[in-house]
């Protein structure tokens, strides 16, 4: 073989790049190996151990800010950005995990390689974020993908869990299907897989809108991602899927993995298709209104809670989607300050409803919960300060990021996708209010006497709780970072 | 040196205020009452004071101010006294008439519940009623004007148990406030253009220097007097507003000796007079005002003939009496109009006075006999002149007073008002008809009441008839002193042809002599004329005593064949023109409908209709949307795949 | 002669992957999609990529379509109904249609003209496809190389974890 | 001669053929056949662009391509059979419990 | 401590419920006493705002408190900007008086959830207070947004039998409002941004010197005005009001009355109408006649209701009617009338809500017909009643008046002279709907056997009533103590008004043809 050859590869390698998800992968294994030598039953300390895993990592992760990584012959680079959205990930799992313990010993699956494979799953998230050639961000999406599959369809026993690993599986790899053929009509187009590459190429290109392939291509890969991301009309699995699979792996979906598609879609679309904007945003326009709109008015009728809260999981895709019509820096960062936000409120609102679930969760439908503040004070107000959040409302972080995608919307002019968007925040006050309804204004039917609290999901609910308040109240800072992050 | 004109409201506001406070722990009535009559008493003697002041000063007009109501901006209102001829009469006869009727209350309102209650009103009401002539700019006068109302409400539903007794204390005021509302927007009006010009006031004294800024007979100070005069028909009972004075009858007799005959209801009066400029300015108000002066007396009259009641009958002849005032201000009888006015408190609140003393010795004899007979109904009386001497006496003075016999003080002043209302440049002889007819109508229901209630048989129960006693002298003073003022009170104003100097015109003379003068407004005549129309005024006077005598003297069956006769006109002036119902059906029962309407179809149906309905469409498209989720996977797949079309296909052929 | 073999060839995997689609038996659909598979190996061939056609024969042939049919003999599936309903199939007719058209049209319009990059058929024969696979991945493409070891091994965890009978 | 477009029209039917399948047909393994009929049909996308194109990065793709369909058909048919130890069937018609 | 005396008064409440949440819950006695002194401290402490003579002698703001919050380079900026002039400055302290009033008033009536009860009070006295004094107009938002939490709870959790219903009719309805008015605020920021005129953050005072062109004007004037004329309420958007006060418990109802409803009118005052001068030109006909049309529509409904709360409910519709038709005269007595009405209203319908609050409490029902001479039995309340009653009829002498009279004659100094005669018939259905109501209810014999033996106000319900009826005199008889330091304030405001109204600019044109163009 050829020496340089050999020379060129290590060359290319620069594991700084790739630290974050390294760590997570060589946690992840070691505690594959650790849980094949733990009893039935027996796995907190997998549990602890992966958050240990994670918060090692999301110090790892911050080291990269400011101090962008490129490495692997530009098929990854550790900029702001990806560290901002590795950063969103690493807390949902972190979260995810504190409350997945006890809920998994109720439900009866005890199984050490669940965390595991969200600490995959995190990593290709990860790799999704800081992906910088089609490729890497496809196998990412892969890795995050497959594992999901899995934890959706993880309580096997459970028709509802089977349906809903089953449903995600083969919508999403039919997605999958889609978004490949657009990457190869665009590599056809311009011979790279490459973000920049394909950047680059564009930028010689004198007519690209006259390129039906490159369009095409670009047209097919969005919609993988907006597959992922759950915008309509590719988030039909949404609700079946948030309805079906555990609870924690419902919060961590709705906020990781979905972080993590705006992650590439955001990186794909603004540093790729810069030059075809228009014909982008448009579209973006047609498909933010029509998210928001079908997620918030089919929440209106739901009576399972969970299943209300996938609904309104699409519709703030949506909102966040506004963020990308405005294609500017405000958007683009309200987005990310977007989903950071969510990611805290959304997780926060699952713990919560982790907690008081009976063992197969047939009662948090919305009589379900009725009387529970009063039964469970404390328990009570975290979720309605979840759902305040969730509506919007200030002083909570849910208004500031609200504010964020909107002021991006309106800098860019569109003041009636704004008006849109806050006439459906204001549906969404429905839905959102008739929880704090069941909870407050009606007699307690259940004595919720099963909750018991523990410390991990305490934690998670607590963290989620810090996050939404110091978002909402204190938001400078990290809408400045999110400001840095964007490119 | 008019500095103390202060202590004339304030003496009486403390005493309501001291009344209302801690009047239910005091658990003597002489106390509680000694102490109202006293404080109303004082302020009679700072109002005697400063009206001798000002009789014998040259500057006839003294504008006192306390301190800043308002101000803002331009706008500057002053809590501020106003002492001129005019509001000197009026403290005189304010306090004056009010001492003793305070002092009559003493005796009358023995033993009812709330006793402390009703003098902290009557006190409240002195004081209205003094800011109100005090008042020295016409948000003062506002305050005073609205304070009457106020306490005319809560006088009339004294007796708080009475339904009947809350509805006209209800319906005084309301129709007060329709008055009010003139009222206020006249004064708005009046502002606004006068500020326009330059002058932003309230201040009467001002209103008057800078009157000349408006148009003579414009259309604004049209507007604006209109509006006063609806202002005045309000407080003052003029048609149309008023149906509430004989309702208003509910409350006890002091308060329509007070209130409701001798103050408060002259306060439209009054206040014509205090803005006689501008209403000199505006001629076809002045007439609006007589006619409706002269109506009203006539009208009022009308009623008066058939009214069983004895404070019914009473308050009808206020009307009429008001209209006689009105008609006096309308033609420019404005010193004539306040003449009446005074004359009229001293006979009307004898007359209420008296009537009372009835009413308290008929309600005394039933409560001993354990009766609940209607001890106001005349047809319940009679024969009481022996039983009550002191009280016929008076009573008898004073309805020849009213009726306009000579010699007596409402010949006077009621003649010159028939005299100007002929002669006046502003005068018309039908507007002269009109009074005389109701004079002779006047004097007939008087006298009719005197017949009914204290000649003839006695026909009381007879278990009753036996205990009615002589009222105690703290009703009998008060009467007396009335029954006195109503003889000899006339003879202030004796007009010039009579031989008298007319001292009452003269000392008035610096607040309407200007606009007399200015707009030429004179009674001009002969002095057969006058005479004429004296002798007239007269002898329609005896004829209506006469036919009164005929009939409830001579023939007393003469009535009921009287009555079945003319069934139909009876029945109409019995039932008051059906006046109230006329209203009801007009305005009370419209408004009524359209709150309903709008409450029930408009709030209900339409706006709630609307944002229920919003919320209604919006789950139902939720609910519709929500069957596109239907849980087979091909359905998703197709939704996918038609989104990858359309992105596509948008891409390529868009 | 190199045209008859590509019509060929398409012609049969159309056919078959048309018979994946029509076979009521789960079975003949496995093994039509194999005979997919192994056209569309020809085809690499075809197109230079020797490499590459052994890689479609033995993870797609051997390895996917083994596991499937493995699958299928486990469950023990008999012939269910073909379709979901004749609407369903109209509608997936008219958008398959649908987007076979839209890619006909980008097809049409697209440069395709062609970048002139390093690999030529020279190129491959002298350096040889299977070495030049190797470069690129190992070099280029050693992250998602390195990535894809984490997809199969969590792919494997996660199927031993679905379908293992007890915990 | 044969040129890239036909390589990628034959794709492109193929991968309509796909699409077709998943669309209709009922039987879950079936569909999951449909689905690697479209990613072989991207798969040929790919290599014959590569070749076109003149580089390597398309067969790569390929490569990884393959080693997901790998991954996705354990993982996939691991849940088909979870499923139909559940429910005794693979038709997906019988998985809508989750619905509305 | 003038430094930071705002925001001392502001978060001191809020202090206070962190401290209530530590309370056991089941120590009624203690949690609202604690609420009570942590309001009357409130109170105390806002007292050297109202002997401050600074606001009789200077208009603009004062006790300013200027904090750079978030600071994201050209993209933007908040600030916690605070200050007070005379407009806000009566408001403030109607707040932080109405508080302790409140409070005390729940000592028999809540008895279900103290503790809540008592933070959710304390929750929305800090949000109040914050909208008032905010000059930031993210700020103010935030403030504005906030005090709907706690009082949908309020409603929804101590109200009556349509609670769920009404609170969520309430929340809705003004969330849908303020949700434009969001938009209108982010679009005049990047307006402002892109029009380079120099700003900090979102503060207001930067925004009156924008020379917006009418077209961008005419909108955001739209979005502001329908905002706040949800919160006044105005008609015909007044529909919620009815059903959050007939639910809400009696605290609820003060407050609401009090104090919330203000925040529309004084929305008006402090943004809709000084920052878009010239689309107020063209809608004050429009919006005078609503008002208008408010007065005595809602006297007329208020007339035929048949549940007390619900008649002071459509009461405080054409009270603020006269508020709105007093502010948009525009002059300075219209302005004042306006905003001492707003005050007076806040005293009245308070008392009156307290009012109605005691027989609630006495005999759980609150329809007239259950009624009827009550006087006798409750001389005390009777007369408290009464003067309630008429200083909301606004007599003379009585605040209610001074408000009325004011906004009436700026009303007819302005060319709104048709409306104001309209208006001024209000005080005739006024006297009809507040006099029929109280001879109904108090007045006659009593015929319903359950009010034999109601007890007259205690000695605590006496000290909840005087303040209030002290102010009611006060204003009636001496409204110069508050006129005088409101006067500047309206003089710079209706001056900056003024000024605005000539300069009209053309050269930002092509920014609005560039925000306002759909896309």
């Amino acid at each position: 073989m050829d020496a340089n050859l050999v020379q060129e590869a290590i060359q290319n390698v620069n594991l700084q790049a790739i630290m974050p998800s390294l760590v997570l992968c060589v946690f992840g294994m070691a505690l594959l190996l650790v849980s094949v030598f733990t009893p039935r039953g027996k796995t907190s300390h997998v549990a602890w151990l992966s958050v240990v895993a994670l918060v090692i990592t999301g110090f790892v992760t911050l080291t990269a800010w400011n101090n962008p990584q490129a490495g692997f012959a530009g098929s990854v680079v550790l900029d702001n950005f990806a560290t901002f959205f590795s950063m969103i990930c690493i807390i949902a799992a972190a979260l995810t995990i504190l409350m997945s313990d006890e809920y998994l010993k109720r439900e009866g699956y005890p199984v050490g390689e669940y965390y595991p494979l969200i600490l995959f799953t995190t990593a290709g998230a990860m790799w999704m974020a800081s992906g910088t050639d089609l490729m890497t961000i496809f196998l990412g999406l892969e890795v995050l993908s497959v594992s999901l599959y899995v934890l959706a369809g993880f309580f096997r026993r459970q028709t509802r869990s089977n349906e809903a690993g089953l449903k995600y599986f083969f919508l999403g790899a039919f997605s999958t299907g889609f978004l490949l053929y657009g990457v190869a009509l665009l590599y056809g187009v311009t011979g790279t897989t490459k973000v920049a590459g394909i950047a680059e190429f564009v930028k010689t290109m004198p007519d690209l809108t006259s390129n039906l392939m490159f369009l095409a291509g670009a047209g097919l890969l969005i919609t993988g991602f907006l597959f992922k991301v759950a915008a309509a009309p590719f988030h039909m699995w949404t609700p079946d899927v948030y309805q079906g699979a555990p609870t924690p792996i419902t919060a961590f979906m709705s906020a990781g993995p979905k972080a993590a598609a705006f992650a590439a879609f955001m990186r794909v679309t603004i540093v790729s298709f810069d030059s075809i904007q228009t014909e982008l945003v448009t579209v973006f326009w047609v498909l933010a209104v029509l998210t928001m709109t079908v997620g918030n008015f089919i929440a209106l009728t739901q009576k399972d809670v969970k299943r209300m809260l996938a609904y309104s999981s699409i519709s703030h895709a949506g909102y966040a989607l506004i963020g990308m019509v405005a294609w500017n820096e405000v958007g683009w960062s309200g987005i990310m300050f977007y989903l950071l936000v969510y990611t805290f409120m959304n997780i926060g609102a699952f713990a919560v409803l982790v907690l008081v679930g009976k063992k197969g969760e047939d009662n948090l439908t919305l009589d379900g919960l009725a009387g529970m503040g009063y039964k469970r004070p404390l328990m009570g107000v975290a979720l309605c300060i979840f759902l305040f959040s969730l509506m919007g409302m200030p002083p909570t972080a849910g208004f500031a990021a609200k504010f964020y995608v909107f002021a991006g919307a309106i800098k860019a002019g569109y003041i009636w996708l704004a008006i849109i968007g806050v006439m459906n925040s204001a549906v969404s006050l429905y839905y959102y209010l008739r929880v704090m309804v069941c909870m407050y204004f009606k007699d307690p039917q259940e004595d919720f006497s099963w909750v018991t609290m523990n410390a991990a999901t305490t934690i998670s609910i607590v963290i989620a709780l810090a996050g939404v308040l110091l978002l909402g109240v204190l938001p400078g800072p990290f809408m400045e970072m999110a400001m840095l992050a964007v490119f | 040196m008019y500095s103390n004109l202060w202590l004339i409201p304030f003496f009486p506001l403390l005493g309501s205020i001291i009344n209302g406070l801690v009047g239910k722990r005091i658990k003597s009535e002489k106390v509680i009452g000694g102490f109202a009559t006293l404080l109303v008493f004082f302020s009679f003697l700072v109002a005697c004071q400063n009206f001798f002041r000002l009789l014998g000063d040259n500057v006839k007009t003294h504008e006192i101010v306390i301190f800043s109501w308002m101000s803002v901006g331009k706008l500057q209102v002053d809590w501020g006294f106003l002492l001129d001829p005019l509001s000197a009469v009026m403290i005189l006869v304010v306090t004056g008439v009010g001492t003793l009727i305070h002092l009559y209350s003493i005796g009358y309102m023995h033993g009812e519940e709330g006793y402390y209650r009703f003098f902290s009103y009557m006190n409240l009401f002195a004081f209205a009623m003094l800011m109100l002539v005090l008042g020295s700019n016409a948000l003062v006068m506002f305050i005073g004007w609205e304070g009457v109302g106020l306490c005319s409400y809560l006088l009339i539903g004294y007796y708080i148990e009475k339904q009947s007794a809350g509805d006209a204390a209800k319906k005084a005021f309301v129709v007060n406030r329709i008055g009010d509302f003139g009222f206020l927007c006249g004064l708005f009006v009046l502002y606004w253009t006068l500020g326009s010009k330059g002058v932003w006031t309230f201040n009467f004294v001002e209103i008057a220097e800078n009157a000349h800024l408006l148009e003579t007979g414009g259309l604004v100070v049209t507007v604006v007097t209109l509006c006063f005069f609806l202002g005045a028909c309000g407080k003052s009972a003029q048609i149309p507003l008023f149906t509430w004075l004989p309702d208003a009858m509910e409350g006890p007799t002091p308060v329509s000796a007070l209130i409701h005959a001798a103050t408060m209801v002259t306060a439209g009066v009054y206040m014509i007079g205090r803005m006689n400029i501008l209403f000199a300015m505006a001629p076809s108000t002045m007439l609006t005002i007589a006619i409706v002066g002269a109506a009203t007396a006539f009208f009022a009259a009308t009623i008066g003939l058939a009214q069983n009641d004895i404070k019914r009958v009473l308050a009808y002849s206020t009307v009429s009496q008001l209209g006689y005032m009105f008609l006096a201000m309308g033609v420019g009888a404005f010193s004539a109009g306040i003449f009446h006015l005074m004359t009229h408190a001293f006979f009307k609140a004898c007359l209420f006075l008296g009537s009372g003393s009835v009413i308290h010795g008929l309600h005394h004899a039933y409560h001993h006999a354990h009766l609940h007979d209607d001890p106001q109904d005349m047809r319940n009386m009679g024969g009481l002149r022996k039983k009550m001497p002191i009280t016929f006496i008076t009573f008898l003075v004073s309805t020849i007073a009213i009726s306009g016999i000579p010699l007596f003080s409402g010949f006077f002043s009621k003649d010159e008002i028939l005299w100007w209302s002929f002669g006046s440049t502003r005068g018309h002889w039908l507007l002269w008809l009109l009074g005389a007819l109701a004079a002779a109508m006047t004097a007939f229901y008087m006298f009719r009441l005197v017949f009914m209630t204290f000649f003839g048989e006695q026909k009381t129960d007879a278990r009753a008839k036996d205990h009615i006693p002589e009222s105690p002298l703290t009703i009998t003073i008060p009467l007396m002193v009335l029954g006195l003022l109503a003889v000899i009170g006339g003879y202030i104003g004796v007009p010039a042809i009579l031989g008298g100097a007319n001292h009452f015109h003269h000392f008035l003379d610096p607040v309407f002599g200007k606009s007399l003068h200015l707009f030429h407004i004179e009674a001009h005549g002969t002095h057969a004329t006058e005479y004429t129309l004296m002798a007239v005024s007269v002898a329609v006077a005896v004829i209506g005593i006469f036919v009164a005598w005929v009939m409830y003297i001579k023939n007393p069956e003469l009535p009921a064949k009287f009555v079945t006769k003319f069934a139909g006109a009876h029945k109409i002036v019995f039932n008051k023109w059906y006046i109230d119902e006329l209203y009801d059906f007009l305005f009370v029962n419209p408004c009524k409908k359209i709150g309903t309407f709008f409450w029930r179809g408009f709030d209900v149906k339409v706006v709630d209709g609307i944002v229920n309905g919003v919320a209604w469409v919006t789950r139902g498209i939720g609910s519709g949307l929500k069957y596109t989720q239907s849980g087979y996977l091909h359905n998703y797949a197709v939704a996918m795949v038609v989104g990858v079309v359309m992105i596509v296909g948008f891409y390529v052929f868009g | 002669m190199e045209a008859i073999l590509f019509y060929l060839t398409a012609l049969v995997a159309i056919v078959s992957a048309i018979f994946v689609i029509k076979c009521r038996n789960p079975i003949n659909s496995a093994l039509n999609l194999v005979s997919t598979f192994i056209c569309l190996a020809v085809l690499y061939i075809m197109l230079e990529c020797p490499f590459m056609a052994a890689i479609q024969i033995m993870v797609y042939a051997g390895a996917i379509m083994v596991l499937v049919i493995f699958v299928i003999m486990l469950l023990n599936l008999g012939s269910i109904g073909k379709s979901s309903n004749s609407r369903g199939m109209a509608a997936g007719g008219v958008l398959a249609a649908l987007m076979l058209l839209l890619t006909n049209a980008f097809l049409r319009r697209g440069d395709v003209s062609g970048t002139g990059g390093e690999v030529t058929s020279e190129l491959i024969k002298s350096y040889g496809h299977t070495e030049l696979i190797g470069k690129a991945m190992f070099t280029d493409f050693l992250l998602p190389f390195e990535i894809a070891s984490i997809l199969l091994l969590v792919a494997i965890v996660g199927a031993v974890i679905i379908s293992k009978r007890d915990v | 001669m044969i040129s890239v477009h036909h390589y990628l029209l034959l794709s492109a039917i193929l991968f309509c053929i796909g699409i077709f399948g998943v669309l209709t047909r009922k039987n879950a393994i079936v569909i999951f056949m449909c689905i690697e009929v479209m990613l072989n049909s991207v798969n040929l996308t790919f290599i014959a662009l590569s070749r076109h194109v003149g580089n390597m990065d398309g067969q790569i793709f390929v490569f990884f391509v393959m080693t997901v369909a790998a991954a996705e058909a354990a993982v996939g048919l691991a849940l088909i059979i979870a499923f139909f130890k559940n429910k005794e069937s693979v038709d997906v018609d019988d998985f809508n419990m989750l619905k509305w | 401590m003038a430094d930071y005396l705002l925001s001392l008064i502001i978060f001191f409440p809020l202090l206070g419920m962190l401290f209530v949440l530590f309370i056991p819950r089941d120590n009624d006695g203690l949690l609202k006493g604690f609420t009570l002194v942590v309001s009357l401290v409130t109170f105390v402490i806002s007292l050297p705002l109202a002997f401050d003579n600074i606001f009789a002698t200077s208009g603009g703001m004062h006790y300013r408190e200027f904090y750079e919050w978030i600071n994201i380079g050209d993209y933007f900026q908040m600030n916690y900007n605070l200050g007070v002039d005379g407009i806000s400055l009566w408001l403030v302290m109607l707040t932080t008086f109405i508080m302790p009033v409140t409070v005390l008033s729940t000592w028999k009536s809540v008895q279900k959830n103290t503790k809540g009860f008592m933070a959710l009070l304390l929750l929305l006295e800090t949000a109040m207070l914050g909208a008032f004094v905010a000059l930031d107009l993210f700020l103010f938002y935030i403030f504005w947004e906030l005090m709907l939490i706690p009082m949908y709870f309020l409603i929804g959790i101590w109200g009556g039998k349509n609670r769920i219903y009404a609170a969520v009719k309430f929340f809705i309805f003004t969330a849908v409002g303020s949700l434009l008015m969001l938009v209108a605020i982010i679009f005049l920021y990047y307006f402002a941004v892109e029009s380079g005129v120099q700003i900090s953050g979102f503060g207001v005072h930067d925004f009156y010197k924008l020379d917006l062109p009418y077209n961008a004007q005419y909108w955001l004037f739209l979005a502001f005005a329908f905002s706040f004329a949800i919160k006044v309420p105005m008609f015909p958007v007044h529909t919620w009001l009815p059903d959050a006060h007939t639910e809400a418990p009696t605290a609820g109802s003060v407050i609401l009355a009090a104090v919330m409803l203000k925040m529309g009118t004084y929305g008006y005052v402090r943004f809709a109408m000084p920052l878009f001068p010239d689309a107020l030109q063209t809608f004050i006909p429009y919006l005078a006649g609503l008002s208008v049309i408010g007065i005595v529509y809602g006297s007329l409904v208020a007339m035929m209701q048949e549940d007390v709360k619900k008649l002071v409910a459509y009461s405080s519709v054409a009270h603020l009617g006269f508020v709105m038709l007093g502010v948009f005269a525009m002059n300075q007595q219209g302005m004042a009338g306006g905003i001492i009405q707003m005050v007076n209203h806040g005293i009245s319908t308070g008392a009156l809500f307290l009012i109605v609050g005691f027989i609630y409490e006495r005999r759980h029902t609150r329809l007239i017909s259950e009624f009827g001479g009550l006087a006798h039995k409750m001389p005390i309340f009777a007369t408290i009643f009464l003067i309630v009653t008429f200083s909301s009829v606004g007599l003379p002498g009585t605040n209610g008046f001074v408000g009325e009279f004011l906004a009436l004659v700026g009303a007819f100094e302005s060319n709104l002279r048709w409306f104001a005669v309209v208006a001024t018939s209000g005080v005739i259905f006024a006297a009809v709907y507040m006099l029929w109501m109280y001879q109904r209810v108090m007045l006659g014999k009593v015929t319903n056997p359950a009010n034999e033996n109601l007890k007259d106000l205690s000695l605590r319900e006496i000290a909840v009533m005087v303040p209030l009826l002290l102010f009611v005199f006060w204003i009636g008889v001496y409204p110069n103590t508050f006129l005088d330091k409101m006067n500047p304030a309206i003089e710079q405001l209706l001056n900056q008004m003024n000024n605005k109204q000539v300069a009209v600019v053309e050269v930002y044109q092509p920014v609005v043809a560039k925000l306002i163009e759909i896309k």
